[in-house]
C-alpha cells in the first residue's frame, strides 16, 4: 500500500501551502519554511525517507493528491465531513482560531461589522466557506475568494477587501511582518475551531494509521510545543481534544 | 526609479521561473509541432469526412479553457487512472496537443496553398508520394506556414502561464511567489510582463516580416 | 507505342471519356484539338496513371498503366508531361528544378544530373538562366523549363497539355518553336493544342475530341482540309472566325 | 487501475449553479467584445492617423495586448491597477483585462482587412460627393467587418475561454469560478471540471455556429 | 465649363502633368488617348479634386477645384468619374449602390433615390439586376451599374477612365455602347480611351497625351486622319497594328 510505496520510494511528497505563514512561506532565498513544512520534514523523518517539499496553492490541495502528485498533505487542512467523503483525514494535529482582520481606513470593530462590505478570503479554505455562507445569511455586501493567502492579504492593503478572515496565526505574522500596511486584527471570528489534518488517499488507511499515531507522538514528545514556539511564538499551543467526546 | 527589495537570489529565482516558461514552451511547441504535421497531413490526406473524429478532438481542445484542461487531465491521469506523472508532464500533454490542434489547421492551409498543378508536375516525374512531399510541398508550405506557426509558438509562450494549476512555477507564478514576499506587485508585474514582450515582440515581429515578403513573390 | 483502348472515365455523374481508342507509334506526333471541357486534358492524365480509369485499358510499351501491379512512378519516368502552367517548382532555382527528379527518382549524383539539367537547359534556350528562380522568368521560358525538366528523364513519349494557351501571344512562338524541334528530332508526342497552324504544321495525325468522343482523326491535310465530321466543321470554323 | 469511483450525482445536482455561471461567462465575454470592437475602431483609426502621440498610443496597445499573456494582462487590471489606488470589482477588472486583449488583437485584424480593401472604394466614394467619414462608415467599414468577421468569432471565442482566469483576481461568479468554489466545498474534481469542460464546449460551438448563421444571414454578397 | 490652366503635377521626383491647357465647353466631347504612364488618369483626378496639383488651375462652372474655400464634396456632385475597375461596392446591392450616394449626400429619403435609381439603372441596361450583388455581374454589367451609380447623382460631367480595358472583348460593346447613348444625349464628357475606333465615332476633339504633355488636340479627323505631331502618328500607328 500507500505506506510501503513511500518507504521504498525513499521520499515522502507532502503538499504544504506557502503563501500561508506561518504555517507555510519562502524565506530570502526561496526555500520554503514554516510549521507544516518542519512537520513534513518530522513525518519524514519517523519515516525514515527524504522529504519532498511540494508547493501547492489551497484551491490545488486536492486535486495535486489525487492526481499522484503528492503522497500527503500537510496543508492546514479542515477536516470537514463533505471532504472525508472524497479523502482520508487524520486526526487533527492543529487547531486555528480565526480572526477578523480589516483596513484601517474602514470602521469595523467586530466581526458583525462585516456585514454589507466586501470581504475576503482564500479560495477554497474553511474560513472562506464559512465567510461566504454569512454573507449569503447577511444578504448583503460581497465575498471575493483569491487565489492565495498572500492575494487576500495584498487586496486587503490596497484597500480592495474591507476585511477579511483568517486563521488568527496568520493574521498576527501578516500584521506584523509589515509587509501589508495599514491592517489591524479588530476581533475573533464566532466559529467553531478550525482543526486541521493532514490527509491522503480515502482507502490508505495504514498511511492513515501511522500518520495518527505520528500526530500523538508529536504531542507526547513536545515536538508540537517546540514547533508552536519555533513558528507562533509563546503561550499554549491549541488543544487538540475536544471535551466529551473520543478522537 | 524603484526603491525595491529584491535581491539578486530573488532574480534568479525569476530566470529559473522563466526557463521553466521558456522549458515547457519548447517541449510543447517540437511535440505540438510534429503531432501538428501529422494530424494536418491525415486530415488533408483521407478528407473531411474520415477526419471528423480527429477533428472533433482537436476542436475540443480549442473550445475549453486551458485552466480545464489542465485541471481536468491531471485529475483525470491522478485520480482516474492513477499514475503519478509529475505536473510538468501534464502540462507538456496538454499544451501539445493544444499547439497540435492549431499546428493542424495551420499544416493544412500551407498544404492547400501549394498549386495542385505543382504537386501533378512533380509526381508525372515518376516521384512518389512521399517525395512529392518532402521536395515540392513541405518547402512551399513552410513559407505559407511559418508565419501564422510563428505566431501559434508565441501564444503557447503566452498560454504556458497558466500551467501553475499542475504544480509548475513558471515565470508569473514565481512573479505571484515574490508578490507575496516582497509587496511589490506593480514593479514585479512589469518586470515579468516586459519578459514576456522581449521575447514575444521581435519573432511576432519577424513573423510578420516573414509573411510581407513571402506574400510578395 | 502508346494504346488507349475504349477507355471510359467518369467524374461523378459526368462521364467525361466516352470510350477513347487511339495508338500512338513511336516517332508519331499526334495532335489533338477540342472545345473546352471535351476530355482532352483528362486523357493525358490517364495516360500516365495520374487519373484511374473506370473501363478499357491503356498500355504504354505493353505495360499496362492502370494494372495493380504496375510501378506507376517508373512508368511515369518513361512519360514527361507538361501542363497549361504553375508547373515550376517556385522555391528551386531552375537547373534545381531541372534535376531534382533524376537525383530523387533515378538517384543520379549531382554533377551528373547538373550535366544533364545544363544539356537539356540549353537545348531549350535557357542556358543562361541555370541560377535564375522562375518567378524571375517569362511565362515563355517557364514552359520552356518546364519541357527541359521533363526531358531530363530521358523520357520515350511526351504529353503536352496546351501549353501555350495561357501564355502572352508574343511568347507564345518560343514556345512553339521548342515543341516544333522536339518533333523534327523524332519525339513521341501528343499534344492538346489550340493552336491550329501549329497542328496542322507538326502533327502526323490531328484528333478532335467532341464531349467525351473522338468524332474524327486523321492526317492534317483531311482534318483542316476537308473534314468528314459536321462537328469537326462548326469547330474549326469558330475557331478560324 | 481505475480504482475511482465516479459520483456524477453528486456534481450533477451543481448543474444550475454552473449553468448560472455559464450566464455570467457569456455576459461577461459579450461585454468584451462589444467595448473591444468599438475600441478596436478607435485604435485602426488612431493607427492611421497622421497624429504621432495617438498613433504611439495605439501602437503600444496593440503590441503588450499581443505580446503578454492575457492571465498577466488580468492580474494587472486588478492589483496592478489597484496599485495607484484605483479598486476596481474583479468583475470589473477582468472585464478590463479581457476588453484590453481583445480590443488589441482586434484593431491588428482590422488594420489586415483594411490592406485587403483596394483604396479605389474610398476612391469611388468620395469622387461620389461624400466625405471622407461618409465614405469611411458607409464603404469602408462594413467591408472591413466583414472581412475580419471569422477573426471576431474566434476573438470572442477566446473571450469566453479567458474568462477562466477571473479566479486569479477573486471572480467567483462565472462558470470556471462557480466550478473552483464547488469543488473545495466537494473535492470532486474530475466530475465537476468535466461537467465545466461540456458547458464550455457547448458555448463555443453555440458561438461558432451562431456566427456562421449570422454571416450568411448578414454577408449576402 | 471646365476649364484646365496650366496644370503642372509631380508624385516626388516625377513630373506627371507638366503644364496642361484643356478647355471643355458644355455638351461637348473630348476623348484622351496616350502611351501608358502619360498622365491621363492624373488629370482626371486632379479635375474632381481627388488629387491636389502643385501649380496652374482647374475651374468648374467658373469655381477653383483647389482653392481652400471650395466644398469639394459639393463639387464632386456635379462631376460623375468611372474608374477602370473595382468600382462596385461589394457589399451593396447594385439598387443601393446606385442610391448610398443621393441618400447620404443628398439626403434624398429613401423612395425618391430608389425612384432615381430603378430609372437610371434601367437606363443603362440593368433594369432586372436590382437586388443582385455586384460579384454576380460580369465585368461590362459592373461599370455599366458604375455609371448609373454616378448618374444618379445628377451631374453636369462625367469622366470615364478606361471604362473598358479591364473587360473581356466581348463585354466592352455594351458599355461603350452606353457611352455613345449619354454622348448622344448630350451629356459632356472627357473620356480617357484606349478604342480608338470609339474615340473617332463619339468625340467632339481628341487629344494625345505624350509624357505629361498634351501633344495634340484636335476634331478626331485631323487626329486619326492627318495628326500634325510626331509622337502621335508613332502611337496611332502602333496601336493599328
Ligand atoms: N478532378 C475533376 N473532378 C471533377 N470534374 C472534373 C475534374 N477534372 C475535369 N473535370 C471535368 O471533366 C470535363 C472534361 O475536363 P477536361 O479538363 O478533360 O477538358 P478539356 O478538354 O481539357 O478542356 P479545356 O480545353 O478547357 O482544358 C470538364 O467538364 C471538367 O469540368
Ligand atoms: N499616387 C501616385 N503616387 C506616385 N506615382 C503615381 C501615383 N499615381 C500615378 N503615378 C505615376 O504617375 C505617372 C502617370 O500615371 P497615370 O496613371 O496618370 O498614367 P496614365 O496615362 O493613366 O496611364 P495608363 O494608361 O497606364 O492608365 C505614372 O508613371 C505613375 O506611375
Ligand atoms: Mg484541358
Ligand atoms: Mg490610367
Amino acid at each position: 500500500d500507500k505506506l510501503d510505496d513511500i518507504i521504498a520510494s525513499g521520499t515522502l511528497r507532502c503538499a504544504v501551502v506557502l503563501d500561508f505563514p506561518p504555517m507555510g512561506s519562502r524565506d530570502e532565498n526561496n526555500n520554503p519554511v514554516g510549521f507544516d513544512v518542519d512537520y513534513c520534514n518530522d513525518l519524514a523523518t519517523a519515516l525514515g525517507v527524504k522529504a519532498e517539499i511540494v508547493e501547492t496553492p489551497f484551491p490545488e490541495r486536492i486535486p495535486a493528491l489525487m492526481s499522484g502528485r503528492v503522497d500527503v498533505g500537510v496543508a492546514s487542512t479542515s477536516d470537514t465531513l463533505e471532504r472525508a467523503k472524497t479523502i482520508g483525514v487524520t486526526i487533527p494535529y492543529y487547531a486555528f482560531e480565526n480572526s477578523v482582520t480589516v483596513n484601517d481606513k474602514t470602521d469595523i470593530t467586530t466581526w458583525e461589522g462585516m456585514k454589507g462590505k466586501t470581504v475576503g478570503a482564500t479560495a477554497g479554505t474553511y474560513e472562506a466557506i464559512w465567510l461566504e455562507g454569512q454573507v449569503k445569511e447577511w444578504g448583503e455586501g460581497e465575498f471575493r475568494p483569491y487565489q492565495t493567502q498572500a492575494d487576500v492579504f495584498l487586496a486587503l492593503s490596497q484597500g480592495q477587501l474591507d476585511a477579511t478572515v483568517s486563521t488568527t496565526e496568520v493574521a498576527n505574522a501578516n500584521v506584523k511582518g509589515g509587509k501589508f500596511p495599514g491592517i489591524k486584527i479588530v476581533d475573533k471570528a464566532p466559529m467553531v475551531p478550525d482543526y486541521v489534518s493532514l490527509f491522503t488517499m480515502r482507502q490508505e488507511y495504514g498511511l492513515i494509521n501511522y500518520m495518527n499515531l505520528f500526530i500523538n507522538q508529536q504531542v507526547r514528545t513536545g515536538r508540537y510545543a517546540e514547533l508552536y514556539k519555533k513558528w507562533i511564538g509563546e503561550g499554549e499551543p491549541a488543544n487538540l481534544t475536544v471535551q466529551g467526546v473520543y478522537r | 526609479m524603484f526603491d525595491t527589495a529584491l535581491t539578486s537570489t530573488d532574480l534568479i529565482f525569476l530566470a529559473k521561473g522563466a526557463g521553466m516558461t521558456l522549458l515547457v514552451t519548447a517541449i510543447s511547441v517540437v511535440i505540438g509541432t510534429i503531432l501538428g504535421i501529422i494530424f494536418g497531413v491525415i486530415r488533408y490526406q483521407i478528407g473531411p469526412i474520415w477526419a471528423a473524429p480527429l477533428t472533433f478532438v482537436l476542436d475540443i481542445c480549442r473550445s475549453i479553457p486551458l485552466l480545464i484542461q489542465l485541471v481536468l487531465l491531471n485529475a483525470f491521469f491522478g485520480m482516474v487512472v492513477g499514475l503519478r506523472w509529475p505536473g510538468l508532464t501534464v502540462a507538456c500533454i496538454v499544451l501539445s496537443l493544444y499547439t497540435s490542434a492549431y499546428c493542424a489547421e495551420i499544416v493544412r492551409g500551407g498544404i492547400e496553398a501549394v498549386p495542385a498543378t505543382t504537386r501533378r508536375a512533380a509526381r508525372s516525374l515518376g516521384m512518389t508520394w512521399g517525395q512529392d512531399m518532402r521536395q515540392i510541398v513541405l518547402p512551399l508550405a513552410t513559407r505559407v506556414a511559418l508565419p501564422s506557426w510563428i505566431g501559434l509558438a508565441l501564444g503557447v509562450m503566452k498560454d504556458s502561464a497558466l500551467v501553475y494549476v499542475v504544480q509548475v512555477t513558471e515565470l508569473l507564478k514565481s512573479t505571484q511567489i515574490l508578490i507575496t514576499r516582497l509587496q511589490e506587485p506593480l514593479f514585479l508585474l512589469l518586470i515579468c510582463g516586459a519578459f514576456y514582450f522581449i521575447i514575444s515582440y521581435p519573432l511576432a515581429r519577424f513573423g510578420g516580416y516573414l509573411e510581407k515578403r513571402w506574400s510578395n513573390d | 507505342m502508346i494504346e488507349i483502348e475504349n477507355v471510359r472515365k467518369s467524374f461523378g455523374q459526368l462521364e467525361v471519356l466516352k470510350g477513347i481508342d487511339l495508338t500512338v507509334k513511336k516517332g508519331e506526333v499526334v495532335t489533338i484539338i477540342g472545345g473546352s471541357g471535351s476530355g482532352k486534358s483528362t486523357l493525358l492524365t490517364c495516360i500516365n496513371g495520374l487519373e484511374p480509369i473506370d473501363s478499357g485499358r491503356i498500355l504504354v510499351d505493353g505495360t499496362e498503366v492502370h494494372a495493380k501491379s504496375t510501378d506507376v512512378n517508373k512508368l511515369r519516368q518513361k512519360i514527361g508531361i507538361v501542363f497549361q502552367q504553375w508547373n515550376a517548382f517556385p522555391h528551386l532555382t531552375v537547373l534545381e528544378n531541372v534535376t531534382l527528379a533524376p537525383r530523387k527518382v533515378l538517384g543520379m549524383s549531382k554533377e551528373k544530373a547538373e550535366e544533364i539539367g545544363v544539356k537539356q537547359l540549353t537545348h531549350v534556350g535557357l542556358g543562361d538562366k541555370l541560377t535564375t528562380y522562375p518567378s524571375r522568368l517569362s511565362g515563355g521560358q517557364q514552359q520552356r523549363m518546364a519541357i527541359a525538366r521533363a526531358l531530363a528523364m530521358s523520357p520515350s513519349y511526351m504529353l503536352f497539355d496546351e501549353v501555350t494557351s495561357a501564355l502572352d501571344p508574343q511568347l507564345v512562338g518560343e514556345v512553339l518553336d521548342t515543341l516544333k524541334m522536339l518533333a523534327e528530332e523524332g519525339m513521341t508526342m501528343i499534344c492538346v493544342t489550340h493552336e491550329m497552324a501549329f497542328a496542322r504544321d507538326v502533327s502526323n495525325r490531328v484528333a478532335f475530341f467532341h464531349k467525351g468522343v473522338m468524332a474524327e482523326i486523321g492526317p492534317p491535310e483531311q482534318i483542316f482540309g476537308a473534314a468528314q465530321n459536321e462537328e469537326t466543321r462548326k469547330f474549326l470554323s469558330s475557331v478560324r472566325q | 487501475m481505475f480504482n475511482y469511483t465516479f459520483q456524477w450525482n453528486q456534481a450533477l445536482k451543481y448543474l444550475p449553479r454552473m449553468l448560472e455561471g455559464a450566464l455570467v461567462t457569456m455576459e461577461i465575454a459579450l461585454i468584451s467584445m462589444v467595448i473591444g470592437i468599438a475600441l478596436a475602431v478607435l485604435l485602426t483609426a488612431f493607427r492611421l492617423s497622421g497624429n504621432r502621440i495617438l498613433k504611439a498610443i495605439a501602437q503600444t496597445w496593440v503590441e503588450v495586448a499581443r505580446n503578454t499573456p492575457a492571465l498577466f494582462q488580468i492580474y494587472m487590471a486588478h492589483f496592478g491597477i489597484a496599485s495607484f489606488g484605483i479598486h476596481l470589482s474583479p468583475f470589473i477588472s477582468l472585464l478590463i483585462g479581457i476588453t484590453f486583449n481583445n480590443a488589441g488583437y482586434l484593431a491588428e485584424n482590422f488594420r489586415g482587412a483594411l490592406k485587403a480593401i483596394p483604396d479605389t472604394q474610398t476612391r469611388a466614394g468620395r469622387s461620389l460627393g461624400m466625405s471622407a467619414v461618409q465614405s469611411f462608415r458607409s464603404i469602408i467599414l462594413p467591408q472591413m467587418l466583414r472581412i475580419s468577421f471569422l477573426p471576431m468569432t474566434n476573438q470572442m471565442v477566446w473571450a469566453i475561454l479567458m474568462t477562466s482566469l477571473g479566479v486569479t483576481v477573486g471572480m467567483n461568479t462565472d462558470l470556471y469560478g462557480v466550478t473552483q468554489d464547488l469543488n473545495a466545498l466537494t473535492f470532486r474534481t474530475f466530475e465537476l471540471f468535466a461537467i465545466a469542460a461540456v458547458i464550455f464546449y457547448l458555448i463555443t460551438k453555440a458561438i461558432t455556429i451562431g456566427a456562421r448563421l449570422i454571416a450568411a444571414r448578414l454577408f449576402r454578397y
